[in-house]
């Protein structure tokens, strides 16, 4: 069920005939397709099939072993992940990666760093520009906090905090760099239905209100069915399928590789 | 330009002059290299399995032969007192389980470090408080059966000096490295005991006893800690300052890897080689005793090429 | 269903605190019967991994505490035993978030999980074949150190190390977590399977509701540390609160997450 | 009852970021710092000065320091004591061929000189870490120390090496020196540590604050979320270094006042100083002052425990127990509160917030 | 100093050099309960000691100063360099003499600059002369030492490096080639590389400025590495048994300087294990009766009691740590004076003065034969024509540092 009301536009990010392998494991061979504008593309597929490998690959901790990456118009072989991060990719991990000893709201500001620019010596005196720059990004890491629905942890330790909330934090984390392609490793593995429903009302409307692009792996195909615009599918690191959801939920490769029997 | 020359020309020149006294540099430095990889084997056995960096190694080491030589030194034989030094490392061992290692399972290495420097502290008290920190001891080499002459080996018209104290060092470690290595790969306790290092919440859910696995590998390394203090004392004589040794320790380690029992051993005798040429041949070109920071120099090139040094597991890194 | 014999495990009004300082079990008392599986139900930050940690006495390595209650397996209070006490007693316990040895090959993991088994080596390699069976990617990549390997392929390590204890009693944590659709109906299947053969009983903390009322015989649900409902499964699935907060069904039809209404009032069971 | 947040609501962000976001930890805060002002001015004995309150603001400022670095961005280092004895002797020297130049403007410059080394130092840090940086900063410990033996120009021809404190004047007064009264000493050193403290605090709560906490967290998320590693690290090395400079200057110039290059081995530089920040609280400032206080004080105490207690033991077995009681009590803290002193205080006032009710 | 005399004294029975520590320790003690005993003090009055135990750790002598200054402390006696020179500026503040005998800087000899140290009876650039001045005599004139090779291991602190200025100056006066080899406190129990050097360089005589741990192992590697022990010598803190025992009979021939003798056989001797160990003399060798550092106790606290005596005559009661510089400024160790001491033989006479604090006293060669220590040369004079203007001007370096002006009482 493809939205009328949001413009899908251009690719905005090609990967062209990627291939990577560890020693004689083989992640991904020869994957091409693409994510085009203000679009969620859900990427799947069976365990081991390379689908984190290949947003690692994307934003740059991977170096393909063939294969590029167009992103904005610009091919790379390879580029240092902090500057991927920089041209306006963020993403989440599969296996959380949040900054344990630090708050939640310090983990979201953290996420706005990139957007920062004040130099040390005025961060010290603190007086004037860069309690300004300060006070301003925490408003906007606030309206994150609000948007999220995480305010009443806002101060604990991220640490201390249940899976699910951590996952949601992530995202936080995430959105705060103000991505134009959002990157999200499985955002719902360990969440029930009413937390798996917050969370696609959460990335559901940082698509249609930011306009932003997400690329995100899912194993829960109810999710990946409902929210998604395109479908990508993995199996031993070959693509096997791509395009709207119903017709990947038809195709009979990926019946066999991935979904099994359908519960739906 | 002096200095240019005697830090490039001259040494090469030296060599070539003189390759038998170039040789007699190389034995020594692996000689020196086997007496720190002995060092370094007490603190690799804690780590690898228990991921525990164990800064009270060096005070472990000269309790264990003091113990010895205090027993010794009483009148009873050799070998009750190797005995009754064993006997203690052990009971030291489940002392220290109980005590430091069963309450802070599952933390950080930094806190487990931690831990070690305090018991290290204590160690040092309790040590000089029962055998006396200010007397001096001295390893009763005879009894040891431990040669302490030089054996000349003539070659080319000159000849080579070793000493047999470093031969007997050799030998030991030799031995405890073999043994200690096939133990790690090869069977079950060995396998545990790196899970222990990888997670000890995982490994307490698979049902590793954490607290034998510890009581364990102390043991071993107070073992360990025995034989080396034993080749340090007998070079010089036996007080709390041959803690100070744990600092050579220390390079070597890093250098052969933290989790390779192998690794030491090459670690050492690379650390010793290259020690003992870069002073012989440069040292006094630089300002002599270089010693000091060049075996840290050197570990740290080797780890610009090779973080986790030369045997070390890959640190994992993923996201 | 297997469930037959008395209970195999009694919680009793188990309280645990965090840090001294932070109560998160306020109380929690249930019963899993000899070769049953049991569910335990509830949102995130509930309690349910802090309740299975403090059955297996993991809690003390994360500086928690069971400050009252009791929990006894086979008639014996076991919170004071070490978990390896408890896992040679034939409860083991597969933790959330995989916790591979991440330095140890896939094979080299699974080995670790027979630690306690004295049956012989021949025993072992039959059941890692077995595990093998199950789980065939991990065949493949028994070579590869775990820490390499893809975060189902972890997962799959994880429980396979589990079952090669042979153990009468697994409290499973989360055992779907990122487990593609087809391996989460394996091992609903596994456990049910291993339940019905061989008379393993399971204590199951699982966010995949659906999954797990279909397999377990009884539910909990947790709420905020205290549980707030308990029933056979199949009543469970019936009851309209837990149809429409945990299956994600409004009148008996499963809506889309598409239309996930805004600002809706989660339910809660405590005031 | 006193120690309640009921009723104090923040209407803006920038009273929610203040530095004492609670009214009672603020009042508490000021009369504290009037207290340290007031009391050893008035009071202050050679031995209150010599043997509490240089070394702890001396070691203090120096553990602050390593705090950023170890504490906050992750990267363990030994090196301190090379870092002291660079920013030392840079003081030395730069006051020797100087005479007149302003002592304050002389620790900055000590503090560029060791944050220059720092820089150097945290190059490696890149591809090496954990306890493998922590051994290679050692490379730096001796390397230091081997300098500091070997130059003479460096002690100005000393045939000792060693350096000393010559008598100084700030806006008039003599702070410096053998002869300065040791409450103008020691009111100097507040005031840095306090002006440098506040930068610390104002720093770590910052941007370049949350950059080195990621890295020390979780060193690739950081990487993948757009923090550069190589900046990030430097600049923690580069302004630890900075204050572990401008520390190892006081404590020489203001405590120790004539030293040979032993002062700065590493078992009574660099390892103590290590202490203090994983006693203290790893990434906490205050954390790092507790420490200091702790390392420093605990002997003092306990020598003075015995006699107190009139029990009466030879001096040396005074120094055995203390080393048994000082590891026993590093153990014991961290059985207790692996994170330190700081968050036991954390923990006390959390226990205050809610009293009369456990939890 | 209400109601005795009042002295600190900071020991380091632990840490790392606490076996040399203790033997000091002992002596000092031995010495102060023998007058305490015999004399009922000095004068008439009581002398009280206490031990602070500070480890060798600079930090932790500082607190026992402060300590222990309160309660009238008469001198400062610390058998530590680093804290000797931690000492040395708050001395003319504190009003407190400090006495490093035979150690510490070798500048303070010049009391002009340093009213308030002194290293009496001779200090480490006297002794290195002396050494000289002893080895040119063995090869047969002084003339003899041109061309001829002398090597220096030291141990890597202010301490170790004192005396390398000194043997340059000479060597460039006598025509004798010098080189030396820092031992690191971390290396004090391995050496091989510097001694694998110094056999190949293979010097006529080799010095050793050495503490702790480095001396036994500095004279087992000689052995080890071939080098001759009979031109192997040793400073005054390398010349216990704790040095030579270690290497046992290979130790035999190795020398080292010293300015008092070896040995247990002088009235004093006899008087402590008469009085403060009862004769029994099994109990005073639990206390290292005769051993060198012993004995080296017993000499400083001889010292420190003439200082006092010196004072008391001439202050009367309840003296200030002012009268005691005094009181050791004024110390003229006659050959009288060390009769009335039970202590001839023991030493030898120097006078201190108040621009020379270091009394310019001679050196004594001591040898080990295997099982004890036995002298085996007269006093040997140090060169004071050319030490003296060189101590000047460290001293007047030194006092640079702080700023002092030189004292114009003294003639
Ligand atoms: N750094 C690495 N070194 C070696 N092998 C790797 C590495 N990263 C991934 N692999 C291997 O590549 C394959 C693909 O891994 P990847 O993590 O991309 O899978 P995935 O599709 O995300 O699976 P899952 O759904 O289980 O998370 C896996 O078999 C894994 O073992
Ligand atoms: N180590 C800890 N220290 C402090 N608080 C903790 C700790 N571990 C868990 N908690 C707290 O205990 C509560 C229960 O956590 P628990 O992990 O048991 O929840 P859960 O039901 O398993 O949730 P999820 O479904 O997300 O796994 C949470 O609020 C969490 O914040
Ligand atoms: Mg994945
Ligand atoms: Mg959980």
């Amino acid at each position: 069920m493809v939205t009328d009301h949001k413009q899908i536009g251009e690719a905005l990010l090609q990967v062209n005939n990627v291939s990577l392998s560890f020693g004689a494991v083989q992640a991904l061979s020869d994957v091409s397709f693409e994510v085009r504008e203000h679009e969620i593309l859900a990427i799947i597929g069976p365990n081991g099939a390379g689908k984190s490998s290949m947003l690692n690959v994307i934003n740059g901790f991977y170096t393909a072993n063939e294969g590029s990456i167009v992103y904005k118009g610009i091919s790379r072989a390879k580029m240092e992940p902090a500057d991927v991060a920089r041209n306006g990719v963020s993403r989440t991990f599969q296996n959380i990666a949040l900054f344990r000893g630090m708050t939640t709201l310090d983990n979201i500001m953290t996420g706005r760093n990139t957007k920062m620019h004040r130099n040390f010596i005025w961060q010290a005196i603190y007086i004037g520009p860069a309690r300004n720059e300060e006070l301003e990004h925490r408003r906007k890491a606030e309206e994150i906090i609000d948007f999220l629905e995480i305010q009443a942890i806002r101060k604990t330790p991220v640490g201390r905090l249940p899976y699910g909330l951590q996952k949601r934090v992530e995202l936080g984390r995430a959105l705060a760099a103000e991505p134009e392609l959002l990157l999200l490793d499985e955002p719902m593995a360990g969440m029930n239905t009413e937390e798996k429903e917050d969370m696609c009302r959460f990335i559901l409307d940082v698509n249609e209100e930011f306009g932003t692009t997400i690329a995100l792996i899912e194993h829960d195909m109810g999710v990946v069915m409902d929210i998604s615009d395109r479908v990508v599918v993995l199996d031993y690191g070959r693509k096997i399928a791509d395009g709207s959801p119903d017709e990947v939920r038809g195709n009979q490769s990926v019946i066999d590789a991935y979904l099994g029997v359908s519960r739906e | 330009m002096d200095f240019l020359y005697s830090v490039t020309a001259d040494p090469v020149l030296q060599i070539v002059e003189d390759p038998v006294f170039f040789l007699q540099i190389i034995l020594e430095g692996l000689m020196a290299g086997v007496m720190y990889s002995l060092v370094a084997l007490g603190f690799c056995l804690i780590y690898k399995a228990s991921g525990v960096f164990n800064f009270a190694q060096g005070v472990m080491m000269v309790l264990a032969v003091m113990c010895m030589v205090t027993v010794y030194d009483a009148g009873f034989g050799i070998l009750l007192a190797l005995l009754v030094a064993m006997v203690f490392m052990v009971g030291l061992s489940f002392a220290i389980e109980r005590v430091v290692l069963r309450p802070m399972v599952n933390q950080p290495q930094i806190i487990l470090f931690m831990a070690t420097i305090g018991l290290a502290f204590f160690l040092e008290g309790f040590g000089e408080f029962i055998f006396g920190g200010s007397s001096q001891k001295i390893v009763p080499t005879e009894a040891l059966h431990i040669g302490r002459d030089a054996l000349l080996i003539p070659m080319f018209g000159s000849e080579i000096r070793l000493q047999q104290l470093d031969l007997t060092a050799g030998v030991c470690a030799a031995l405890l490295v073999a043994t200690l290595a096939l133990f790690f790969q090869k069977t079950t306790v060995g396998r545990a005991l790196r899970a222990v290092a990888d997670d000890h919440q995982a490994a307490l859910s698979v049902g590793i006893p954490l607290r034998s696995m510890w009581v364990i590998v102390w043991s071993v390394a107070g073992l360990v800690a025995l034989v080396t203090g034993i080749m340090w004392g007998a070079s010089s004589s036996v007080d709390f300052s041959l803690v100070l040794i744990a600092m050579k320790a220390f390079p070597v380690l890093i250098l052969g890897g933290f989790t390779s029992v192998p690794g030491v051993i090459v670690g050492g005798l690379i650390i010793g080689v290259g020690e003992k040429v870069a002073e012989l041949y440069w040292g006094d070109a630089l300002g002599g005793s270089i010693e000091e920071w060049f075996a840290y120099v050197l570990a740290l090139v080797f780890l610009m090429f090779r973080p986790q040094g030369l045997f070390g597991e890959k640190i994992i890194e993923r996201v | 269903m297997a469930a037959n014999g008395g209970a195999l495990l009694k919680v009793k009004n188990v309280e645990v605190i965090y840090d001294h300082v932070i109560l998160v079990l306020k109380g929690v008392s249930f019963d899993v019967p000899e070769g049953g599986i049991v569910a335990l139900l509830g949102a995130n930050g509930a309690g349910k991994t802090t309740t299975l940690k403090a059955i297996s006495n993991l809690l003390r390595s994360e500086r928690g505490d069971v400050t009252k209650g009791s929990i006894e397996y086979l008639g014996e209070r076991v919170d004071q035993l070490s978990s390896n006490d408890l896992v040679k007693k034939g409860v083991i316990q597969v933790m959330e978030g995989r916790h591979c040895f991440e330095h140890l090959t896939v094979e080299e993991n699974l080995l670790t999980g027979a630690y306690t088994r004295r049956d012989g080596r021949a025993e072992i390699y039959k059941d890692l074949e077995l595990v093998y069976d199950y789980f065939p990617l991990l065949k493949d990549r028994r070579r590869s150190q775990a820490g390499y390997t893809s975060g189902g392929e972890q997962q799959m390590t994880a429980l396979g190390r589990a079952l090669m204890a042979r153990p009468k009693m697994i409290l499973l944590d989360e055992p779907s977590l990122g487990l593609a659709p087809q391996l989460v109906e394996e091992i609903f299947d596994i456990v049910r399977r291993l339940n019905e053969d061989e008379g393993v009983t399971f204590l199951l903390a699982e966010q995949n509701t659906n999954m797990a009322l279909k397999y377990a015989d009884y539910g909990y649900i947790l709420e905020n540390g205290r549980i707030v409902m308990d029933g056979e499964a199949a009543t469970l699935r019936e009851n309209e609160d837990v149809k429409e907060f945990y299956l994600g069904l409004s009148s008996g039809k499963r809506k889309s997450y598409r239309d996930v209404k805004h600002y809706r009032r989660r339910k809660r069971w405590l005031a | 009852m006193i120690y309640r947040e009921t009723g104090q609501y923040k209407a803006t962000y920038g009273a929610d970021q203040q530095l004492f976001p609670i009214v009672q930890d603020r009042y508490f805060f000021f009369a504290f710092m009037a207290f340290l002002v007031i009391y050893p001015v008035f009071f202050g004995s050679d031995y209150l000065f010599q043997v509490v309150l240089y070394p702890v603001l001396g070691l203090g400022l120096c553990a602050l320091g390593l705090n950023i670095l170890t504490g906050y961005c992750g990267q363990i280092s030994l090196g301190t004591g090379g870092f002291m004895a660079i920013g030392a002797y840079s003081f030395f020297k730069i006051t020797t061929i100087f005479p007149d130049l302003n002592i304050l403007i002389i620790f900055i410059f000590a503090g560029l000189i060791s944050a220059l080394f720092g820089i150097l130092i945290g190059l490696p840090s890149l591809r090496i870490k954990g306890f493998y940086l922590a051994v290679t900063t050692l490379a730096a410990q001796f390397f230091v120390e081997w300098c500091i033996n070997r130059s003479d120009w460096l002690s100005n021809y000393s045939p000792s090496h060693t350096i000393g404190a010559p008598p100084r004047e700030l806006f008039g007064f003599l702070v410096m020196g053998p002869e300065a009264p040791g409450s103008a000493k020691y009111l100097v050193m507040l005031f840095i540590v306090a002006v440098m403290t506040l930068f610390a605090r104002n720093l770590v709560r910052g941007r370049i604050g949350r950059s080195w906490m990621a890295i020390r967290d979780m060193d690739i998320a950081a990487e993948l979320i757009g923090i550069r590693p190589l900046f990030t690290k430097l600049s923690a090395f580069a302004i630890g270094s900075f204050y572990i400079g401008v520390g190892g200057a006081m404590h020489v110039m203001f405590n120790l006042e004539n030293v040979d290059p032993e002062a700065f081995e590493i078992f009574s530089t660099s390892f103590p100083i290590l202490f203090m920040i994983m006693i203290g609280g790893l990434g906490s400032i205050l954390g790092a002052y507790m420490g200091a206080a702790f390392i420093v004080l605990l002997p003092v105490l306990l020598r003075n425990a015995f006699p107190f207690l009139g029990i009466d033991i030879a001096s040396h077995v005074i120094q055995h127990i203390e080393f048994m009681l000082f590891g026993g009590l590093i153990v014991f803290f961290l059985i207790v509160e692996p994170a330190g002193l700081a968050r036991l205080w954390q923990i006390l006032k959390e226990k205050l917030r809610q009293w009369p009710f456990p939890y | 100093a209400e109601d005795g005399l009042y002295i600190p004294m900071f020991t380091y029975r632990t840490g790392p050099f606490a076996p040399g520590g203790s033997k000091i320790a002992n002596g000092l003690t031995a010495y102060f309960e023998m007058i305490s005993k015999r004399d009922g003090g000095i004068e008439g009055q009581k002398i009280i000691w206490e031990e602070c135990e500070f480890g060798y750790k600079t930090d932790r002598g500082v607190e026992c100063y402060e300590r222990l200054k309160g309660k009238g402390s008469l001198i400062s006696n610390p058998f530590s360099t680093g804290l000797t020179y931690k000492l040395i500026p708050k001395a003319p503040v504190d009003k407190i003499p400090i006495l490093s005998m035979g150690y510490g800087m070798s500048g303070a000899a010049d009391g002009r600059w340093f009213p308030w140290v002194f290293n009496f009876p001779t200090s480490y650039w006297s002794q290195a002369s002396a050494f000289i001045r002893y080895v040119g005599t063995e090869m047969g004139g002084m003339d003899n030492l041109k061309g001829k090779k002398i090597g220096l291991i030291f141990l890597e602190s202010g301490y170790g490096r004192e005396p390398i200025k000194l043997f340059e100056t000479l060597g460039e006066r006598f025509g004798y080639e010098f080189k030396h080899w820092a031992i690191p406190a971390k290396q004090m129990a391995d050496q091989r590389s510097q001694w694998r050097k110094i056999v190949r360089w293979n010097p006529d005589y080799m010095f050793m400025w050495g503490w702790g741990v480095m001396n036994p192992t500095a004279v087992s590697r000689a052995g080890e590495f071939g080098y001759p022990m009979d031109r192997f010598i040793g400073v005054w803190w390398s010349g216990d048994e704790l040095d030579t025992k270690p290497a046992g009979i290979k130790a035999k021939g190795y020398r080292a300087g010293t300015f008092h003798a070896p040995g247990a056989f002088a009235e004093v001797h006899k008087d402590i294990l008469k009085f403060t160990y009862d004769n029994d003399m099994a109990l005073a060798k639990e206390h290292n009766y005769g051993d060198v550092l012993w004995s080296r106790g017993v000499f400083n606290a001889m010292l420190i009691a003439e200082g006092l005596r010196n004072a008391i005559l001439e202050f009367g009661s309840n003296i200030t740590g002012e009268e005691m510089r005094w009181g050791l400024e004024h110390i003229d160790m006659t050959d009288e004076r060390l009769e009335e001491l039970g202590a001839t033989g023991f030493g030898r006479p120097f006078k201190v003065t108040c621009s020379d604090h270091e009394g310019n006293g001679p050196v004594l060669f001591q040898e080990w034969d295997g099982e004890k220590w036995v002298i085996v040369s007269d006093w040997v004079e140090p060169m004071r024509e050319i030490v003296r203007p060189m101590l000047e001007e460290a001293a007047a370096t030194e006092a640079a540092k702080w700023n002092y002006t030189m004292r114009d009482d003294c003639t």
